[in-house]
């Protein structure tokens, strides 16, 4: 079942992913990263983290994505991007080998260090797993407990993200001179 | 009296500033006549300390006067001192009597000359540094009026500087005389290094005590001889003297051959002890190179048509006889004939200054001819001067001539063989030239005629201050033997006199078969003389055989282009390529490396290309990079 | 602790201190100087130039002075002052003057005003004061500091007063020259700095605190020999730039050629001993076996440069270049005295640096009078000068000998000691380096005879004679050129008992022995030889 | 509900956060009082910046003096160290926010008024800067990063008129977001190693780990991703690549803030996690910082050397001053001697530098950042000497000549390397040092030896000459008395664990 | 017998790094903004996959506590990024990435 489940989600994952890549047109790229954002929500869910499991739909492929599609649409910049064409031919082979040397290092250092993975280290309260909302009032706890500085220190990346669309949003005058 | 040694440099120092301060005021020719009583002054000096020299036991004739420590640096002690001795008051006598003279003569010569003060000064600052040349007390003292000659030589050789070959041949006796001061630096350096001092007393004690060891002490000789080779033109450093001859008359009469040349006869003379104390080869080496240069010199002297040229390479070869003599151990020998030399050659020149004057500077023999009538005086001196070069009995030049060649036989057959030619071919030329200058056709009608400007000038005799010198000088040349004649012990009066200084390198031949069948050489060389000026004659006088004079004996075996031809060939490709290597290869690699760098920045620059995604790639690469070490760590 | 240990160093040394702080305000009064013309109004150029004069000319009166009081027999620092600077750093505001630099601090003090009376910058003339006046407490600071990093800083700060002079008053390619001066000379310094600090942080290793001070890390510390070694190294390549040795010369002809003539005095009269003086002081007494070690390949490099520099000055045919390349050739015998470690040679190699700064100064002061006059420095063009200005042909001519090393002028009393010590403990390098003095000759006197003798061409037929300011500044030149070749006593006498110490030094902490005459005296045991009257 | 009762609350030390909570309290203010009160005047809102930012920096002096008295020590459960480190660069940054608020306002452009954002932006990029000097914890960390770098983004792209600030902006957001995901990634792996987020708690149980033994490879991977996340922060090569456009088409006081704050707060970021958290694993690191040290200086000057445009070669110089950073850290990395303090001294005096440079840039470029180019500095020494001889001051600064407070910055991170032995990246950097230095000397030539394209006269904000005075002044007394702030900074030190 | 596989904490993980490789290849290889952005968003996601995976394999709940300020982070980030993708936008309307390059060399 877990396989099964893994094998799903992670197909849905990379499908998506793929999609992001290749699909000319930015709609269609939206809307398969909207698929691989359900498949981590997919995954989050059999780690038993249902609390990001549904931030992650609503936020990410409920929020975010929609808000990327409204820009797409405002902009009307759905015209498709022709990917066949690169102008810099050394582009894409280096591209290539960044990617798979990123994802080759991560996988061997992973593989490597699989041993570490099993232990436990505490800091999960095991006993409580078996309640409906564990998940939540874990996250919460820590959230509130030993990270509150960082979810206070979120509403100034909030404040920054306000006044940024403010300042973005302003209509320019066109005085003075620009090159 | 000895305590005025000072006064003896001092006087003409005084005149050399005086000039330089109101030269001008004084003008001609009261600038002429202030330094002429100047060098005449310290003619008296010496002269004065000269018989209070004589009048002291032979072992006490040596004073040193001390004006100033110099240079003293740890063990290095230079002081500023004179030494008065025989050697020294010898030299300085004959520099100041001859210098005044000459002085005197340029008085006339140079009248009218633009720079009659300025050549004065030179003259009065030559005869300073002469002085502090022979009466030094150290080898540092000798080397400041070493230097000092040379540069007032290469003053007075270019003193017409306007003219191309006079500055051209002031700057190559310079950078010549140069190549043997380095010879006698190091010869300094050698000496300090192994005794600690440059005094001469140091020094020569070393040498005579024998804690000088013989292979410093041949170092030290052959150094020197290197800086006498430069200094008295021999071979292979002569190359200068020949073209000096573009100075003023005095200046050659002075300098090219009565003093400034002999100052390195003079050194080695100083340094006898050492040159004793040196491996043997190296006399041989200083006789063969004397020779040589004589008969050298006398073979170029024999094919010469420049009047002062014949006499400079006449010069050359006498001072080859001077280094035979000090290489075969005949130091008196030596000094007696740079003395009888310095008459008759200071007489020569002034004399050939005379007829160029009265030639209004004409120097082609080819265009002479007959002057005697004309010049009488000139013509009278100059016979004078040329039996005395040429050898005749009993005219000076015989008398020291012939000693050398006594010494030179007892040393080595064969270099008294070359001894004897180079007599031989010196009497043929001195003859050539009288006869050319003096008798035969009066060829300079033609010459007058050619040049329509001098048209109605006939040659005409010297004023008074010209001829007064040539008289003073040819009684010199006659009589000049007297102080060295060869009858008996006791007429050995310059061998008496100069005893203390020379006394224990003098070489002994008594025993000898020379010795005892010295009148037997003598007698050889007389014939030789006589032959020499019979052949002369018999070929420019009276046409019997034709003359040989192959070109490449005017060319001085081409010896002098020679070395210009490299100098100005290879020699300046070497050195301009010495410069381009300068520019292209070390200021090259320094701007290559700027270039590089240029380059470097523009190739980075193209990946600086603008586009974020190849921004994306660069750091992404660079990522790569990093993480595949922390990979290679973590694995490893 | 630390403070008690510069008390007691300051104690030990102080026993010349007088009340007058004579060294800072050496360094001082020309910075203020800088300032001040630098604040003075445009609109009166005279009182800036009066004001540089006075301070440059006060500078002067103040080394004169320091010079008159210096005490000849002592070997070690005088005037010393001593006051913490950077106390995190153990570096510490060190000044002190020995027989080493005592007369390279005269020669600043004399050369400056000379170059502010009697040169024309022609433009900006407030500007080329101010950079003059700094250029000086640079240079002091260089000569006098007694903490290395005190010393480097007023070495590479040298620099940039000097950038501006050749870049903003130099001739047509100046930026280039400048460019390259700065940068060359930079790439010398960057060694030295990690040089220094790393003496200092080893010496720390050693001592047990941190200090920068020359004196107590010479005397004090020691460091092995490889590290040594090292250290010196970097030390060297500074230096070598700056003397400049064969082959990190090539700044040396553009800087020269291309700067005003003021400047090329400055460069070269006090600027290149920067270089010839840090060997020594930082050379040989921080790292004697270091120095010993590196002697064959440094005496080398110097013995190369004096042929190939005069080599390379004969071919030249602008004649700024030519006496640039000169340079070339008789720092190479500074530097060849400098490591041939004996007290003449290192006697000699100090007069050496007041000679080449007197005689190469006074030559390019000439030479810029013959552009002054002519706008033009190539040989070529010039012709037959003599003949239309004999007293300006006269003096050349005496500056020129004094080049060349005619004995009697001060050129050759600085050469002779180099080369007769030297022959001591380098016998066959100083052999070779003593035909420099044949090319010497021919350089100058070709030179000499192209520009001089002859026919004046119409061009030159209208040089103008000597003026009266020109012709008393050259006084002072040609009167310095001679009296010291005639009478170089007094100097000898300041000298050497620093050289004398510094052998000392060196013989103690290497395994080099000074040769020692049987006629003479010994340095190692006579340190304050008095002279033979 | 058992749950809620066994949940601790963390203490939070309101005191020791004082400069952040003035900062917070300002960026506020501003934006309240600017939106609410009508005819608010225009010179208000650079005044309350600045008051804010000094009264934070007046409270972080505070902090440094109370700091005398106990060791550093971290707060809110751990996720904020105040020590000596961290105040200094609150310090640095509230410093770098005052001049950065002059000229802002010196900068802004008379149509579109001065807009209250970009302060609002350059005090909440205040925070985040200050978050990342004091982050003990790779999450706040993260956030202060993030807050850092959104606000740059903004304040990059602020300038709406000119098309270069938007592509500037662009860039560096997204280059900014993908090196923020290497750094997150990094942060992850760090976690799967040590199932701590927290500096301290890594270091601990990397400390434990090395007696345990088990593969690093996904340790050490996660601190490979956070030094390529750090190093593009701080613009170390070959992570630099983003800077040079970024900083030309920023307004020009945005990257004067950019160029110093930023990299302060980076820098504080990076030295706190290597030195701190994963000083065990020095050996692996260390060599990776060498290389990017000497890449950096070598990138920086080399690229410099052909550019015509003197905010680019600003910007490179910038990337040639990372790197004599990064040779702090390398030295600091040994765990022994100054480099710490080097690399600290190095910032503080790099922030005034640069500030004034970038001030003298506003000078002669103008409100509307149109004369960056060399041509605009020609014959600059004929029309303004002052600023000539100012711009002079602070360029011989970079490039490292002594009687400046650059040379101390340069003599302190060199005699940082020199005294752990690391005689090759001290070499490296000073040879490196010469060849930036003819960038240098290429302004230099421009404005005194070149005759200027213009006569017109330059009119001179008076807030920018005082920023230019200030940064001169600073340039020139620590150069000559190094002392004043070398005894201070010998001080820093991160809290212990 | 599928049943009997259960996928490891290493399975999340190499798939993580996998999203986070194709993520970081879109950013290199495409043109338009805000594809690239979306790519960007592809690579903290696998950030956060890890985050999740490596909190359940340590039983460490902080790794979940992370992801969730990930978000918030992402959150504002894709205001800000869009914020300043429409400015341009609306300046020059479907411009791709290649186009800014006003800012080279």
């Amino acid at each position: 079942m877990e396989l099964f489940v893994f094998v799903v989600a992670a197909a849905m994952v990379l499908g998506g992913a793929l999609g992001v890549i290749t699909r000319s047109n930015p709609v269609h790229a939206a809307l398969s990263l909207v698929l691989t954002l359900f498949g981590i929500a997919v995954m989050f869910v059999s780690h038993d983290a249902q609390f990001l499991a549904a931030v992650q739909v609503i936020v990410y492929a409920g929020a975010i994505v929609v808000l990327f599609l409204f820009v797409i649409m405002l902009l009307g910049v759905d015209r498709t991007e022709d990917v066949n064409i690169e102008p810099i031919t050394v582009q894409r082979p280096l591209a290539l080998i960044v990617s798979a040397g990123v994802i080759g290092i991560v996988i061997a250092a992973v593989v490597t260090s699989r041993d570490l993975l099993g232990r436990k280290v505490g800091g999960l309260d095991e006993t409580t797993l078996g309640s409906p909302d564990a998940n939540i009032r874990q996250v919460a706890r820590e959230i509130f407990g030993n990270n509150v500085f960082a979810f206070e220190l979120t509403s100034v990346l909030l404040l920054v993200a306000v006044i940024g669309t403010v300042l973005m949003a302003r209509r320019v005058k066109s005085g003075g001179a620009g090159k | 009296m000895l305590d005025l040694v000072w006064l003896i440099p001092a006087l003409p120092l005084t005149g050399f500033l005086l000039i330089l301060l109101f030269g001008r005021k004084l003008g001609d020719p009261f600038a002429g006549v202030l330094a002429t009583v100047m060098t005449a002054s310290s003619f008296v000096v010496v002269a004065g300390i000269y018989f209070e020299l004589l009048s002291l036991p032979s072992e006490e004739r040596k004073h040193v006067v001390t004006l100033f420590s110099w240079i003293p640096v740890g063990g290095l002690q230079v002081d500023m001192a004179l030494l008065a001795d025989p050697l020294s008051i010898t030299m300085a006598l004959f520099v100041t009597g001859i210098g005044a003279l000459i002085h005197l003569y340029a008085i006339g010569y140079m009248h009218g000359d633009a720079k009659f003060p300025k050549f004065f000064m030179y003259l009065n600052l030559f005869i300073f540094s002469m002085l502090m040349l022979v009466l030094g007390e150290n080898l540092l003292v000798t080397f400041l009026g070493w230097e000092g000659v040379g540069a007032c030589s290469y003053f007075l050789i270019s003193f017409w500087h306007t003219r191309d070959s006079a500055a051209t041949a002031g700057k190559k006796a310079f950078v010549t005389n140069r190549v043997g001061d380095w010879g006698m630096l190091v010869a300094m350096f050698l000496a300090f290094a192994a005794v600690g001092t440059l005094s001469y007393e140091g020094i020569n004690h070393a040498a005579e005590s024998g804690s000088l060891a013989a292979v410093t002490a041949t170092g030290i000789a052959m150094m020197l001889f290197v800086g006498a080779c430069g200094k008295s033109a021999q071979l292979p450093l002569f190359i200068w003297l020949p073209d000096a001859m573009e100075g003023p008359t005095p200046v050659s009469a002075l300098i090219h051959a009565a003093t400034m040349v002999t100052s390195g006869v003079f050194l080695l003379t100083r340094m006898a002890p050492v040159l004793h104390a040196a491996y043997p080869w190296s006399s041989d080496v200083i006789a063969t190179v004397g020779a040589l240069t004589a008969l050298f010199a006398a073979t170029i002297a024999v094919a010469q048509t420049d009047i002062k040229k014949v006499l400079a390479y006449s010069t050359v070869s006498q001072l080859g006889f001077m280094f035979l003599a000090i290489g075969s151990g005949a130091y008196v020998a030596a000094i007696f004939h740079m003395v009888t030399h310095a008459f008759f050659k200071a007489l020569l020149f002034m004399g050939s200054g005379s007829v160029i004057h009265g030639m209004h500077h004409e120097q082609d023999m080819r265009r002479m001819g007959a002057l005697r009538k004309v010049m009488p005086i000139t013509a009278i001196t100059f016979i004078i001067g040329w039996l005395a070069i040429a050898g005749v009995p009993p005219f000076s030049g015989f008398w020291s001539k012939d000693e050398i060649l006594l010494y030179a036989f007892a040393n080595n057959r064969f270099l008294y063989f070359i001894g004897v030619l180079a007599a031989l071919l010196t009497a043929f030329y001195m003859t050539r030239q009288v006869i050319m200058v003096f008798f035969g056709e009066a060829r300079w009608h033609d010459h007058a005629e050619e040049n329509g400007a001098h048209g109605d000038h006939t040659p005409h005799e010297s004023p008074w201050t010209m001829t007064a010198p040539l008289v003073i000088l040819s009684g010199l040349a006659i009589t000049g033997g007297v102080m060295q004649l060869p009858f008996s012990k006791e007429t050995h009066w310059l061998e008496h006199w100069l005893e203390p200084v020379v006394h224990h390198s003098e070489a002994n031949i008594k025993g000898t078969w020379a010795y005892d069948n010295k009148w037997l050489l003598l007698g050889l060389a007389v014939l030789i003389a006589s032959a020499g000026i019979a052949a002369s004659i018999a070929v420019y006088a009276k046409g019997k055989f034709k003359a040989i004079e192959p070109q490449v004996l005017a060319d001085a075996w081409r010896y002098d282009s020679s070395v210009s031809a490299f100098v100005g060939g290879p020699g300046r490709r070497a050195f301009d390529a010495v410069a381009a290597f300068d520019a292209h290869i070390v200021d090259g690699a320094v701007v290559g490396v700027g270039t590089e760098v240029r380059a470097a920045s523009g190739l980075l620059r193209k990946v600086q290309n603008g586009l974020v995604r190849s921004y994306a790639a660069i750091i992404g690469l660079g990522a790569v990079l990093v993480l595949a070490w922390f990979l290679l760590r973590g694995v490893l | 602790m630390l403070s008690t240990l510069i008390q007691s160093a300051g104690a030990a040394t102080e026993k010349t201190a007088v009340a007058f702080p004579i060294l800072s305000a050496l360094i001082l009064v020309p910075l203020l100087g800088a300032v001040l013309v630098t604040l003075l109004s445009n609109r009166r150029p005279e009182y800036v130039k009066f004001t540089a004069l006075i301070v440059s000319a006060g500078t002067g009166a103040m080394s004169l002075w320091m010079l008159a009081k210096f005490d000849s027999h002592e070997a070690g620092f005088q005037f010393v002052s001593q006051h913490e600077w950077i106390r995190a750093w153990g570096i510490s505001w060190h000044l002190g003057v020995d027989g080493i630099s005592l007369f390279l601090v005269v020669l600043t003090g004399i050369l400056f005003p000379l170059v502010i009376v009697g040169v024309d910058p022609h433009h900006d003339e407030k500007r080329y004061l101010g950079w003059i006046l700094l250029l000086e407490a640079g240079v002091m600071g260089s000569f006098l500091s007694l903490d290395l990093f005190l010393f480097f800083i007023f070495f590479e700060i040298v620099l940039v007063p000097m950038y501006f002079l050749i870049g903003g008053w130099g001739y047509d390619k100046r930026i280039y020259a400048a460019t390259k001066f700065f940068l060359y000379t930079m790439f010398g310094s960057a060694f030295m700095l990690v040089g220094i600090i790393a003496t200092a942080v080893l010496a720390q290793r050693d001592l047990g605190y941190i200090t920068f001070d020359l004196v107590k890390i010479a005397e004090e510390a020691t460091f092995g020999t490889n590290t040594a070694r090292w250290l010196f190294l970097s030390f060297a390549i500074a230096f070598a730039v700056k003397v400049p040795i064969f082959p990190l010369h090539t700044w040396l002809p553009d800087a020269h050629t291309q700067a005003p003539t003021g400047g090329s005095i400055i460069l070269a009269g006090v600027l290149l001993k920067m270089g010839t003086y840090g060997f020594l002081r930082f050379g040989l007494y921080l790292f004697p076996a270091a120095a010993v070690w590196a002697k064959p390949v440094i005496l080398t490099l110097a013995t190369i440069g004096i042929i190939y520099g005069a080599i390379a000055a004969t071919m030249q045919t602008d004649l700024k270049r030519l006496v640039a390349y000169s340079s070339v050739a008789h720092l190479g015998f500074i530097v060849l005295g400098t490591f041939a470690i004996t007290s003449q040679s290192l006697t000699g190699s100090v007069m050496q640096m007041i000679n080449h700064g007197v005689s190469t100064g006074a030559l390019f002061l000439l030479v810029g009078m013959i552009y002054e006059r002519r706008h033009t420095r190539v040989i070529a063009e010039l012709k037959g000068i003599q003949s239309v200005a004999p007293i300006f042909a006269a003096a050349f001519m005496v500056v020129m000998l004094s080049s060349v090393g005619v004995p009697g002028l001060n050129g050759f009393v600085g050469e002779f000691l180099i080369l007769i010590g030297s022959f001591e403990t380098a016998r066959w390098w100083t052999i070779i380096a003593a035909t420099g003095v044949i090319l010497a000759a021919l350089y100058l006197l070709w030179a000499y005879q192209r520009v001089f003798h002859g026919e004046p061409d119409e061009a030159n037929s209208t040089f103008k004679e000597l003026t009266l300011r020109e012709g008393s500044l050259l006084m002072v030149f040609i009167g310095l050129i001679v009296f010291t070749g005639l009478f170089p006593k007094p100097m000898l006498n300041r000298i050497e008992p620093s050289v004398d110490k510094l052998v000392k030094h060196v013989e103690l902490h290497s395994d080099y022995k000074a040769p020692v005459h049987k006629g003479g005296h010994s340095p190692a045991t006579d340190t304050a030889h008095e002279g033979g009257e | 509900m058992v749950l809620a009762a066994t949940m601790t609350a963390p203490e939070i030390a309101w005191g020791a956060l004082t400069p952040l909570l003035i900062l917070l309290g300002g960026t506020c203010l501003l934006l309240l009082l600017g939106t609410l009160v009508p005819r608010w005047p225009r010179v208000a809102t650079p005044t309350l910046t600045i008051v804010t930012a000094l009264a934070a920096g007046t409270a972080a002096c505070v902090q440094w003096n109370n700091l005398y008295y106990r060791k550093g020590y971290s707060i809110v459960a751990d996720a904020i160290s105040i020590d000596r480190f961290s105040v200094l660069i609150t310090i640095i940054i509230t410093v770098a926010v005052a001049l950065g608020a002059l000229l802002a306002s010196a900068h802004h452009d008379d149509a579109n008024g001065d807009p209250l954002e970009n302060y609002a932006l350059l005090l909440t990029s205040a925070i985040g800067a200050v978050v990342m000097g004091s982050a003990n914890d790779l999450i706040v960390l993260f956030l202060g990063l993030e807050i850092l770098s959104l606000s740059l983004y903004l304040m990059a792209a602020s300038d709406r008129r000119r098309e270069e600030s938007q592509e500037s902006g662009l860039k560096y957001f997204i280059l900014g977001g993908f090196a923020s995901a290497f750094l997150l990634y990094g942060v992850a792996l760090v976690y799967g190693a040590t199932a701590s987020t927290n500096i301290n708690g890594i270091a601990e149980a990397l400390t434990e780990r090395i007696a345990v033994g088990g593969s690093d490879a996904m340790l050490l991977v996660g601190i490979g991703l956070m030094l390529v996340g750090l190093g593009f922060k701080v613009s170390a090569a070959p992570f630099q690549i983003w800077t040079p456009d970024v900083y030309e088409g920023a307004p020009t006081s945005v990257t004067s803030y950019m160029a110093s704050a930023a990299k302060v707060a980076a820098f504080a970021a990076l030295l706190r996690i290597f030195i701190v958290g994963l000083e065990s694993r020095v050996d692996d690191w260390r060599p990776v910082i060498w290389v990017l040290a000497v890449l950096s200086i070598f990138v920086g000057s080399t690229m410099a050397v052909v550019q015509t445009n003197v905010k680019r070669m600003l910007a490179y110089s910038s990337i040639s001053h990372a790197g004599f950073i990064l040779v702090g850290v390398e030295a600091a990395a040994h765990m022994e001697g100054n480099g710490l303090a080097a690399s600290a001294t190095y910032l503080a005096i790099y922030t005034m530098m640069v500030m004034g440079s970038f001030a003298i840039l506003i000078a002669v470029a103008g409100k509307n950042d149109t004369a960056t180019t060399l041509d605009a500095f020609k014959g600059l020494a004929k029309r303004r000497p002052a600023l000539a001889l100012a711009f002079s001051t602070l360029l011989f600064a970079q490039a490292g000549v002594p009687f400046t407070s650059g040379f101390v910055a340069k003599f302190g991170v060199i005699k940082a390397a020199v005294e752990v032995d690391s005689y090759g990246i001290s070499i490296a950097a000073m040879v490196g040092a010469v060849i930036g230095a003819f960038l240098y000397l290429r302004i230099v030539v421009s404005m005194w030896m070149e005759e200027p394209e213009t006569q017109e006269p330059l009119e001179i904000p008076t807030v920018v000459s005082v920023v230019i005075g200030i940064s001169v002044a600073f340039t020139l007394v620590i150069g000559f008395f190094p002392s004043i702030l070398l005894d201070a900074i010998e001080l820093v030190r991160f809290a212990p664990l | 017998m599928l049943s009997v596989i259960q996928p490891t904490s290493s399975w999340y993980l190499i798939l993580a790094a996998v999203l986070f490789g194709i993520g970081a290849f879109g950013v290199m290889v495409r043109r338009n903004p805000l594809v690239m952005f979306m790519c960007i968003e592809l690579m903290l996601n696998a950030v956060n996959l890890t985050f999740v995976t490596l909190a359940t394999a340590l039983s460490n709940i902080n790794g979940q506590v992370v992801v969730v300020f990930v978000m918030v982070v992402a959150a504002a980030e894709v205001v800000v990024g869009l914020g300043i993708i429409v400015a341009i936008m609306r300046r020059r309307n479907g411009i791709t990435a290649d186009d800014l390059s006003a800012l080279k060399g």
